[in-house]
């Protein structure tokens, strides 16, 4: 059976040419970059390079680079460390409905520690209301975290009007551009960002690692004391072959990104449209603009989001629900409710992320089985016979 | 996650559909918890003689669906309503964890579709 | 020039086996472990795999096994997250003064917030008093965390004793056994530990994973907030292949501890006479016989340890320095200032620490080359004038 | 770590010892920082005209050491007070950012040492 992977928001392939610059730092050089010897000169060499890389993707300096162990490491240690800083000034956080867990979870523990969080809600099309942010800002804010593209839907946050508000107030901006990094330019000279987490399975580099940009004179509380690494701002020996197949990764996407938005934005055309013209009953979610080029999240109305994903698999096709049904709690997607979707259209949703090696045969494949499928899950359905 | 019996009667789920003139009618379920089951019944001589479901719902919602048809026809109603929820996930060599409570309600939709019936002949 | 690799506490070199273990999770199978299709079901089976091979290398349950980035984050993660989720208990902590910087930093950061922590002395061999630890505890006492082994001179703390000490008490013990584990037996079921961290890199696995051990019951908060991963105990996509190479190196040190533990007794052997033999003014550092099989901590009296080791890299030889001259800070090393020793010792110290694949004839050039250049620098020194 | 050039005055220091009948002698440093140096130097007609160095240290110690006593053999006293730490830490292609303070004492020691010439020329 042919494998197709439609899941490229989930993780990605590690690239041939990324593993191949990871595998001496598995094999001859596995010193550590702390030692003054022979051993060490060349892994603490690779690991400054790889910053160079990571800094160059993101148009900052290497020194305003942390390397991380996950995009969730990074939104921890941004959003405490930036609220434990600056807890003497203020303990209100600005965020939004549709975050990642990675920031929720971590707005949520700050709120058992005395921290005030506000939830900005966003529209029907994912996108907050930017006079809300405004009127939500207090002389207590101390932080706005809004990410910079939802991993669910690919809809991208007004960055750049959010960090001019942001700093015309005087408040520190975090944005988890854990999903927008690679996919689509990132220019920190042009946006008003004070703080950026990433992280490199999701472009094509290899899975525990990440990087958080900190403006220089941004000051956090690290969330991992220890040792000198990292200028004292993040303990531990560093993952050597990791950060250097990060920055291999963060290389090619620099390089490939134009032709690859353009190829992306060519089959999430030819998916959607041909899945519309397909089966009735469905929706798109989220902005039709503002949007990643590789997310197409689509509801099929009266069925369930994970059925349809295993009979998808089982067809040999890779994708992923909006419904957090799949990682261990059964609520449907928290994302799609607070779009306004009622919860059958949450539970239903099916998100198909393209990335580099897909092809338009894979598209039209998916577009040749998914009809009968739908069609039999909703004869199933009780749903479906109650509307028809 | 699920067991080769889950994914046989996902994959090929028996006695799909609507009993025509059922005895009784269980649906149980709500679309926050993303699982909605109707089973549909027929009931004669005291011994369930069709049985049919629709779901909406995931993997094991379909299954457990699916499992509790077999499990219930030809059967007298007090053997019946003796299933619980945990047999059927027995039946399927278990379930995974987070399956257990909100998709593992078949047993409830039968019992439903009993008590319905039950309901009806008092009536009558 | 032949490279002679003496620094094993640092990092160890990762074996091949490991190696070839990792590669299939850098190359087809890359799939996110928390997927439902094809491409996760293969990691996710992979990673509780070798949750069960780092279970049984320590002799506890897989569910107790939460898998970490490094050392140093199992050690913020069990005293920070004991120390937050007992704060209601208690306040105080008692460690010592020879920790790592990965638990002495951490503590220092809780100080600030608001704990109260004991530093405890060690004698002139690095040995804490046990007597000293039963009266530091008070009532408010919540965690006691004192290192299995110290990376520095190797001395192993009387665990067994501090465990039903702290049992008997009713506090929660931590152990940093990052430099113990692959080098020493470690018998969960027989020692009463409740937290005990592993680091990958340092048993002959890759850098950039750990594990930390929290004993079924012992709620922590956790450090990193976010996904459903680990049991809801630290969020973040795992680093698969990372996981998958530090379970290989807990088979491969579980099977092959007995030989090694012989192995490195003797060669530390024929490396301290050697060098008693022919270099005067040396002091071994460390109790003698409560010592991890391969550390050799010597100072060398006039003679300062950062040029030793320049002098031996340039000859080959890398080692390391007691002092953390070595990386970013030119403090003596705080673990031979506890241990009474003078400054000028403490930072004449240089750490030898053997490994798998170090021999007889590697020790005998060291001891060859050694004197001339101890010589060399003595000559240099006012000290040694002024002391002849 | 080390520059080339730090590396070649650390491995082939110049003017290691003392001098004889020292006209001068700088002492600087404390173990407790890691460092100690001892400059000696010969002055005659205001200018050093040998100079040599002992010294307890890391790495950047050494060459700092070497290195001053190069810069300084031959010069006028005025010329040799005019050595600052960094201009020894320039002459050496730099050192690294935590070496520039406690390992960079060379010029100290030199300072130290002229001055001890100039208390005992005002004694005589
Ligand atoms: C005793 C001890 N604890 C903690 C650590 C930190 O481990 P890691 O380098 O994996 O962060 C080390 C090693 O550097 C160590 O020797
Ligand atoms: C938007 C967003 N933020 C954070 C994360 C967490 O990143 P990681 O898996 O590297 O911890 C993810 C991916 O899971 C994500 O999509």
């Amino acid at each position: 059976m042919n494998k197709i992977y439609f899941d490229h928001n989930a993780t990605t392939p590690v690239l041939d040419e990324v593993f191949e610059a990871m595998v001496p730092f598995l094999k001859e050089q596995w010193g550590n970059p702390s030692s003054i010897h022979w051993a060490g000169r060349g892994t603490r060499k690779a690991v400054e390079d790889a910053r160079e890389s990571v800094a160059r993707l993101l148009n900052c300096t290497p020194l305003e680079i942390i390397f991380t162990s996950s995009g969730t490491e990074g939104d921890n240690h941004a959003i405490k460390g930036l609220a434990y800083a600056k807890k003497d000034k203020g303990n209100h956080i600005i965020t939004t409905k549709v975050e990642h867990p990675a920031v929720l979870n971590t707005c949520k523990h700050l709120q058992k520690d005395g921290f005030d969080v506000t939830y900005l809600d966003v529209d029907t099309d994912g996108l907050i209301d930017l006079n809300a942010l405004k009127s939500a800002i207090t002389p207590r804010t101390i932080l706005i975290t809004v990410m910079f593209a939802n991993n669910e839907t690919g809809v991208l946050s007004p960055i750049k009007e959010i960090g001019d508000i942001a700093k015309e107030k005087g408040v520190t901006f975090h944005t988890d551009a854990v999903q927008a990094a690679g996919k689509i330019p990132i220019d920190l000279q042009k946006l008003n960002i004070d703080l950026l987490t990433i992280s490199g399975h999701k472009l094509y580099g290899p899975k525990g690692v990440g990087a958080l940009f900190a403006r220089r004179g941004v000051r956090l509380v690290p969330l991992i004391h220890g040792g000198h690494h990292e200028r004292n701002r993040r303990g531990g020996t560093e993952n050597v072959a990791g950060i250097v197949g990060f920055g291999k990764a963060c290389d090619i996407a620099l390089k490939d990104m134009d032709r690859e938005i353009t190829h992306l934005k060519a089959l999430r055309e030819r998916l959607e449209k041909g899945i519309a013209e397909k089966i009735p009953h469905i929706k798109v979610n989220g902005h039709l603009e503002k949007r990643l080029p590789n997310t197409a999240n689509i509801s099929f109305e009266f069925v369930e989001g994970e059925s349809l994903l295993l009979n998808l698999d089982m067809k040999g096709i890779a994708a992923s629900s909006g419904s957090a049904c799949t990682s261990g709690s059964l609520e449907p997607s928290h994302v799609l409710l607070a779009m306004s979707l009622s919860h059958e259209l949450s539970h239903g949703s099916v998100r198909f992320s393209l990335g580099k090696s897909n092809t338009a045969g894979e598209i039209d494949y998916l577009i040749e089985i998914m009809p009968p499928i739908v069609e039999r899950m909703r004869s199933m359905s009780p749903l479906y016979a109650a509307a028809k | 996650m699920y067991s080769e019996k889950v994914m046989d009667h996902f994959s090929n789920p028996r006695n799909v559909g609507e009993v025509e003139n059922p005895s009784g009618t269980g649906m149980v379920g709500n679309p926050a918890c993303g699982d909605i089951m109707k089973l549909t019944i027929k009931v004669e001589n005291d011994k369930i003689t069709d049985v049919k479901f629709k779901t909406f719902g995931c993997g094991a919602a379909i299954a457990t669906s699916s499992m509790v048809t077999e499990l219930v026809k030809g059967k007298d109603l007090t053997e019946a309503e003796k299933i619980s929820n945990a047999t059927v996930a027995e039946a399927l060599d278990g379930l995974p964890p987070v399956k257990m409570h909100c998709s593992n309600l078949a047993a409830d939709a039968l019992h439903s579709a009993i008590e319905d019936y039950k309901k009806k002949q008092g009536a009558k």
